[in-house]
């Protein structure tokens, strides 16, 4: 195994062991079968002629930097070393050194150059309200963006809740008209990689995937990668023992919470998220969100911002007590009006009984 | 003079064999043997008559009594046919004269009253209201079996 | 006038009540109620499933009192009751019903069905769809006296017998005696040696007792056609003639029906509480013998078995004093299967004996009490109801059982001591 | 709609709105039933200790006298299945949360495994039932569309409520919503239906026990 990326790691105290052991790691998480992480090896090895490196562009829209901030924080292989080693990253507006006119060229050059072979990543939502005029960049929207950019991409990531499903912007009411890439796109391959921000080892990941094989990961329904999205925090989650017997914190300082006991009754929407923050974990595997103390938000999940309380558990209906009480009102009105009808209608019948005679059991002839 | 009353009635019949009970039991249900038209009754009636009659015989013949006592029920919320319910009491009085019974039992005091009741129903369902002379003729009948 | 569906529909809302409401709210089809009645098990005909012979009933119900009733019945998918459906029902409603009550002892639920069917035999009743043979017997109990016809001459005549029979003199008409006893047309017709136990058992026990001229009949067959304006004719002219001789008790003779018209239902019938007491003579005798006053001699000696009438023990509550008085006469008393609470019906109770066209279902459905009697083998069966006894000495007779039928009242008489011989 | 908006509705408006008909519904059927009144009984009541309606009550949670025998299916099925239901709907720790958060009272969770396990036992008896009712002549002569509809009605809450804490079928947001939505069908359904014997099953019990308590007898 050579090449110039065993070489820079080398340079910089990785092991070609440690890197293998890397790639076996990361087709493991991603479900592929054993031989795929000496496969994903050589090929991250063999990439970096730097003419062959592939072409990324990345597409910031109604977005916070949130996900481009947590794909700086891949650890092994790190942000730098893919793209100056593995790919051609040739826009991106926060990492790149140019600006205005200059980084528009450099997107249009490289749009051109990479004609239908480039990757196009996309962070935020597409607003389309006001003719997108609620996010522009060199004085075109977003929508006009994307569909431009879009057309000569081989395959498209969204990354991050807002791309992927809408986000945060989308939240109700959502103002600006905010949709996801694929509401727009329709004729391209899509990766969903939602969270917010998505684990960024996921990400890395994909990008991994794609320059191994040159083609995406399988995915679920909801276009994500099955093997990140595979199942909910809660099915993994440390806690889940306490879930099972009953065992539940009530505040964020009592007993149970020191104990470390599931946070489903402080609203924890781990049965109902899917993602592999429980697996993976953050900042090179340190900790995650529920390890911390706090119950999962939901973030990778469409619509996680109207999905009720961040601290109303998951059991819980949203507004019963008023309801009842107005039930009970409903109720017994209409109780009360129909056993005054039956009453009537019942005195009525005994009032209007006729002894039985004899001569009266028989019927007329 | 012969007997008089119920009691002397009853004394004498009770203190006559079992045989001898069956016997004029027999001929106290002949009295009234023509208010009912039951087969079986007829020949259960001669069977006790018999003196010389099985215990296995009489078995037989007590269970096809009471077969014509049973079929003759008036049941509960039927109309009452007084000349029917004569028949029942004729078939009761055969019954007892042919039934098993054990030291004690005064077969023939049985049969006599259930002749009268025949009687009673019949003079009833004649219009002839419930007074007839059927104990008097039973009281001549014992005598009469008596002196033989 | 006439018996018309209008009639019977009236009526049938007259007497749904809160009970009924919340019966047929209750029921969810489990069929127990089919398992506990004779006419289920011995024919396997679910049609005689008990909740299933007030259809009728429960639809009209639902028609009339509920709101989802009334906009099925608008919608059409709830069918009106015809005069031609209750015709239908005749069958279920009284020949294969006896109102034995065992469904309403086993119905998960709690619903009392036969009080059920009771009230549904009103609306049967007024529309005219009550069978022949049971009208008639009413017919006869108002205007003669007696679902048989029995006049007081006929009783009068029994008496003479009776008194020439067992030699103890009849009270009729005595004003102020503790008891007035009161008799089935059955026990007039076909036991006279009812009364005369009573006779004995009276003397012996040193009671003033009398029959009431007035009312000596106690059946009613207007409980059994489930007409109570018939019904509260017959109950009437029993408090009339208790109230009269100033009498302290009533006693209700051996027959099942006749002790729940009189005890349960005869209050009710005649709008205010009764005078006096009523009591079967089972518990009258039961009394006695827990008060020492009867003194026995000898016991039956050869194998017997009781059959508890439904009205009596399930229905009336008198379930221990018949077996005391069995043990106090026989040596070799042995129980059925099921005996006392959730003894089986002879088959002939609530007026289905009177039913001619129901004599085979009745024979059918008898083959219950056969198979009890078949486990203990008796050699005679004792029981505490006239009607009863006729029922099961006929199934007997049918299926060719050699096992005599005798009554509890006479036997507890003949094993009394002789006053003179103390 | 997507899954959590789904999951958000049935826990929102839907349930808000299930709920109201239940509760009104409830109410409005105990009045139509109960308030049709009964006449006082004048005869002289026997006394029995023992003998009333309490009793009955309790009485009829087991089964008649001699009657096991003939009915074995309806009677361990039944027993099975209403235990069954009881320990899954009261004793499942999410449950209780969802009662604690409408009226707040709580009570000790069973562990999930033995909820899980009681869930499957009152499936199959479920099952039985069902096939008792086809094959066994009284159940089918009885039964209406009701019958059938009201056995859907309450298996289906449990079968998805099952798959979803297994995880089997659907993923898990779309079955707890699903299974949600049916609970509420259930609550919809149930005063209108044989399903509101839960509430006047105690009504008959007691009306039949006071009834014949009155005439000392013991049912």
């Amino acid at each position: 195994m050579h090449g110039p990326l065993i070489e820079s790691l080398i340079r910089q105290g990785i092991s070609r062991r440690t890197f293998s052991k890397y790639c076996a790691t990361l087709a493991s998480m991603m479900a592929l079968p054993p031989l795929s992480g000496q496969a994903m090896a050589q090929a991250l090895a063999a990439t970096p002629a730097p003419a062959k490196r592939p072409s990324v562009i990345w597409l910031p829209f109604q977005e916070c930097t949130g996900c481009t901030e947590s794909i700086t924080r891949s650890h092994s292989p790190t942000l730098e070393q893919l793209i100056f080693n593995s790919v051609s990253l040739d826009y991106q507006e926060t990492l790149m050194a140019a600006a205005g006119h200059q980084a528009e060229e450099a997107l249009h050059a490289a749009i051109k150059v990479n004609e239908g072979k480039y990757l196009l990543i996309v962070d935020g939502s597409i607003p389309l309200g006001l003719d997108g005029a609620y996010s522009c960049i060199g004085g075109r929207s977003n929508l006009d963006t994307l569909k431009e950019v879009a057309k000569g991409a081989a395959a498209i990531i969204a990354m991050g809740s807002c791309a992927a499903y809408g986000g945060l912007p989308r939240a109700k009411p959502n103002p600006t008209g905010a949709v996801s890439v694929s509401d727009i796109i329709k004729d391209k391959p899509i990766v969903n990689i939602p969270g917010c921000p998505p684990i960024p080892v996921v990400m890395t990941g994909v990008l991994a995937h794609f320059l191994t094989f040159g083609t995406l990961p399988e995915l679920d329904k909801k276009g994500r990668p099955k093997s990140f999205y595979g199942e909910t925090i809660h099915d993994r989650c440390y806690r889940r023992p306490f879930y099972d017997q009953g065992k539940f914190a009530k505040t964020f300082d009592d007993e149970g919470a020191r104990n470390g006991w599931c946070l489903f009754e402080l609203g924890c929407k781990g049965p109902v998220t899917y993602n592999s923050c429980a697996t993976v974990k953050w900042n090179a595997g340190t900790s995650w969100p529920v390890e911390s103390g706090h119950g999962c938000l939901g973030c990778s999940e469409p619509d996680f911002w109207d999905a009720g309380g961040f601290y109303q558990a998951l059991s819980m209906p949203a507004r019963p007590i008023g309801t009842v009480a107005t039930a009970l009102g409903v109720g017994a009105t209409v109780g009360v009006g129909v056993s005054l009808m039956n009453r009537a209608k019942k005195s009525a019948a005994r009032s209007g009984h006729e002894t039985t005679s004899l001569a009266d059991l028989e019927k007329q002839k | 003079m012969g007997i008089q009353n119920d009691k002397e009635f009853r004394a004498a019949l009770a203190e006559l064999a079992i045989t001898r009970q069956r016997q004029v039991g027999a001929n106290f249900v002949r009295q009234v043997l023509d208010l009912c038209s039951d087969v079986r009754v007829k020949a259960a009636l001669l069977a006790a008559g018999r003196s010389d009659i099985s215990d296995a015989e009489l078995a037989l013949v007590a269970q096809s009594a009471r077969s014509a006592r049973v079929a003759s029920y008036t049941q509960c919320g039927k109309d009452t046919g007084w000349t029917a319910q004569a028949g029942h009491f004729v078939a009761k009085a055969v019954e007892a004269c042919v039934r098993a019974a054990v030291a004690g039992d005064n077969v023939a005091w049985d049969a006599a009253m259930q002749a009268r009741l025949a009687r009673t129903c019949q003079t009833v369902a004649d219009g002839m209201g419930t007074e007839n002379n059927e104990a008097q003729a039973q009281y001549q009948i014992l005598d009469a079996f008596l002196k033989t | 006038m006439s018996a018309t569906l209008e009639k019977g529909v009236r009526v049938l809302k007259e007497v749904i009540d809160a009970p009924i409401a919340s019966y047929f709210s209750s029921c969810v089809h489990c069929g127990l109620c089919a398992q506990a009645c004779l006419f289920y098990t011995e024919t396997g005909d679910p049609k005689y499933t008990p909740i299933h012979k007030l259809e009728p009933m429960r639809r009209l119900y639902e028609q009339e009192y509920t709101v989802m009733g009334r906009i099925k019945k608008l919608l059409g998918l709830s069918m009106p009751v015809t005069d031609a459906e209750l015709g239908q029902w005749q069958e279920l409603v009284y020949n294969s019903c006896t109102l034995c009550g065992r469904c309403s002892a086993v119905c998960p639920a709690g619903n009392d069905i036969v009080y059920m069917v009771r009230k549904m035999r009103e609306g049967m009743s007024a529309s005219g769809n009550a069978p022949a043979g049971i009208k008639d017997a009413a017919k006869r109990t108002v205007t003669i006296g007696s679902p048989m016809g029995v006049k007081l001459p006929a009783v009068k005549a029994q008496m003479k017998h009776v008194e020439k029979d067992f030699g103890i003199p009849i009270p009729m008409d005595v004003e102020g005696a503790e008891y007035m006893v009161l008799l089935s047309s059955m026990e007039i017709m076909n036991f006279p040696e009812y009364l005369g136990a009573i006779a004995k058992i009276m003397k012996h026990a040193g009671k003033t007792w009398t029959l009431c001229s007035t009312a000596f009949e106690a059946t009613n067959a207007g409980i059994q056609i489930g007409n109570s304006d018939i019904a509260k004719v017959i109950v009437s002219r029993i408090v009339e003639g208790a109230e009269r001789l100033k009498v302290k008790t009533v006693i209700s003779p051996e027959c099942g029906h006749a002790y729940t018209a009189l005890r349960w239902e005869g209050a009710n019938l005649i709008g205010r509480p009764f005078t006096f007491k009523v009591q079967h003579i089972i518990e009258v005798l039961g009394e006695f013998q827990e008060l020492s006053l009867l003194k026995t001699e000898g016991f039956e000696k050869d194998r017997l078995t009781f059959h508890d009438p439904c009205q009596l023990a399930r229905r009336g509550g008198v379930i221990q004093p018949q077996r005391n008085l069995m043990n106090m006469v026989s040596k070799d008393f042995v129980e059925m299967p099921d005996a006392g609470y959730m003894n089986w019906c002879c088959g002939g109770g609530g007026g289905a004996s009177a039913i001619e066209e129901g004599e085979e279902l009745r024979l059918q459905a008898f083959k219950v009490k056969k198979a009890q009697f078949e486990t203990v083998k008796p050699d005679r069966i004792v029981t505490a109801c006239a009607n009863c006894r006729i029922v099961l000495e006929e199934g007997l007779e049918h299926y060719q059982m050699d096992l005599p039928v005798v009554g509890l009242t006479e036997m507890v008489a003949d094993h009394l001591v002789e006053k003179g011989a103390q | 709609m997507n899954d959590l908006q789904l999951l958000t509705w049935v826990r929102g408006p839907c349930l808000n709105i299930s709920i109201v008909i239940f509760v009104a519904g409830i109410f409005w059927r105990l009045f139509e039933v109960y308030s049709l009144g009964r006449k006082k009984d004048l005869s002289t009541p026997r006394q029995l200790a023992g003998a009333s309606g309490w009793h009955t009550i309790m009485r009829r949670m087991l089964p008649a006298e001699g009657l096991l025998k003939k009915a074995p299916i309806t009677y361990i099925g039944g027993g099975i299945f209403h235990v069954g239901l009881a320990v899954v709907v009261f004793l499942f720790a999410p449950h209780i949360k969802l009662i604690q958060s409408l009226v707040a009272v709580s009570w000790p969770a069973l562990p999930s495994q033995f909820v899980d396990l009681a869930a499957i036992v009152t499936l199959a008896a479920m099952l039985v039932l069902l096939a008792d009712r086809i094959k066994n002549p009284i159940k089918r002569f009885l039964s209406t569309f009701e019958d059938w509809f009201t056995w859907g009605l309450t298996f289906m809450p449990l079968l998805t409520g099952w798959l979803a804490a297994r995880h089997l079928l659907l993923p898990y947001t779309t079955m707890l919503s699903l299974h949600i939505f049916l609970v509420e069908l259930l609550l919809v359904f149930l005063p209108f239906t044989k399903l509101f014997h839960s509430f006047t099953v105690f009504g008959s019990r007691w009306f039949n026990g006071t009834a014949n308590g009155h005439k000392g007898v013991a049912v």
